[in-house]
């Protein structure tokens, strides 16, 4: 299950809609926009998504999770649009009959994402310091850089 | 049937993201390519057209019908290309 | 933080309680009572603790996980007492600045605490099958097995 | 001070659980023990007075104060042991 939201993830209905009465285990991750990196504060983030192969690479990747691991149910939820602090991004969601193939799964489908989903997040300045303004804030893009950038959140 | 006859020239709309959007100023833009072509032989068109995204084109994949292809790659046929500087989703 | 309750857990408020603005990468692992075991139906758990042991053997394994990765944030809470076919007997949440740390830490956690921790747990007859009476059931012991034994739930 | 002497002789709680709790019928029993004295000497006084549990025994672990001890352990003090039979939670 894959789904681009603009909405706030709901952990609690992720867990109800998702349960499974043959897996024992489930692994959740959650990449959250942390407001303090080092010293450096971080007000909101923006998602923007190219929205079709985005869900289509993050089926492909569930597609080929299941075929990697012994896992039930996955569930990949990625917000798009504005990211307050202490939001989460993304939700990803594994459940299986044993442990070890739910971490396996959950780890290597985000780092996966991170490498493969066209995704983009960007900064946004803090409200005070600038009138919004669709092109305002500065483009998170990592290694390789060509333009000064940094990485404010989850890894 | 419509299909292209080889080397016929077709127009393709190329979707563009954060910052090569912000650069060019737009979304969407339209190439025309010779099909089959390769996905090196794209990015020279692009790079042509739009001069001011030569430093994100070097850094970017390009995907065709929402494909990863590498620049070696024959396309024969495309709907719709894009290019894709390093993601940051996740 | 340790804790034994015999209350569901509440996955929101475990959330809610350890946000923290310094850390983007959160992992929860969930154990949940399966119903079905292949064939076998489970429906309900019963969990014993030698509750001080217990805790103090979770809070010296939070210390050591702390020892051992950059983590910010560990919440380990475990059920006692019956537990029903899918309700977690165990929350383990690790919040940390980058993701592998917060999985490899919940997954050392969650394996280190099957092995060390003096709680047991004990498959509980259908209701209709018997009057409860307190040793009624079968007590689950993994290796080394002197009594016939399976293992019912996760993992 | 009512510090126990050498080879002073204690009663010391055990406290048992799951299966083991089961098969005696109670969830805590007392022993008489001198101090100091080994896990496995502990072990022997369990066994005599509880023949019941002997296959337990083979496979539990012991506690005293609430951490784990190893057979060949020495225990100088003791407030309360316990029979740790293999766990299962998580």
């Amino acid at each position: 299950m894959v789904e681009l939201t603009e909405q706030r993830i709901d952990i609690q209905k992720l867990m109800d809609l998702s349960c499974d009465e043959r897996t024992g285990a489930a692994v959740l991750f959650l990449g959250t926009t942390r407001r303090w990196t080092g010293d450096e504060e971080t007000h909101s983030l923006f998602y923007e998504g190219y929205r079709q192969m985005a869900v289509e690479q993050m089926e492909q990747l569930e597609a080929t999770a299941r075929q990697k691991w012994r896992i039930a149910q996955v569930w990949i939820v990625h917000r798009l649009g504005e990211v307050d602090v202490g939001e989460s991004s993304i939700a990803i969601l594994v459940r299986s009959p044993h442990r070890k193939a739910a971490f396996e799964a959950a780890q290597w489908l985000i780092d996966t994402i991170k490498e493969q989903v066209p995704i983009w997040k960007k900064e946004l300045p803090p409200p005070s310091q600038v009138v919004p303004h669709p092109n305002t804030g500065r483009w998170v893009h990592p290694d390789p850089q060509p333009m000064e950038s940094k990485e404010p959140c989850d890894e | 049937m419509d299909l292209p006859t080889p080397h016929a020239t077709v127009e393709l709309p190329v979707f563009l993201f954060a910052a090569v959007r912000e650069v060019v100023g737009s979304d969407q833009v339209t190439i025309q390519t010779p099909l089959p072509t390769t996905a090196s032989a794209l990015r020279k068109i692009l790079s042509q057209r739009y001069p001011q995204i030569d430093t994100w084109l070097a850094v970017s994949r390009l995907a065709v019908d929402r494909r990863f292809v590498a620049d070696e790659d024959q396309i024969e046929s495309a709907t719709e290309i894009a290019v894709i500087p390093p993601v940051s989703g996740g």
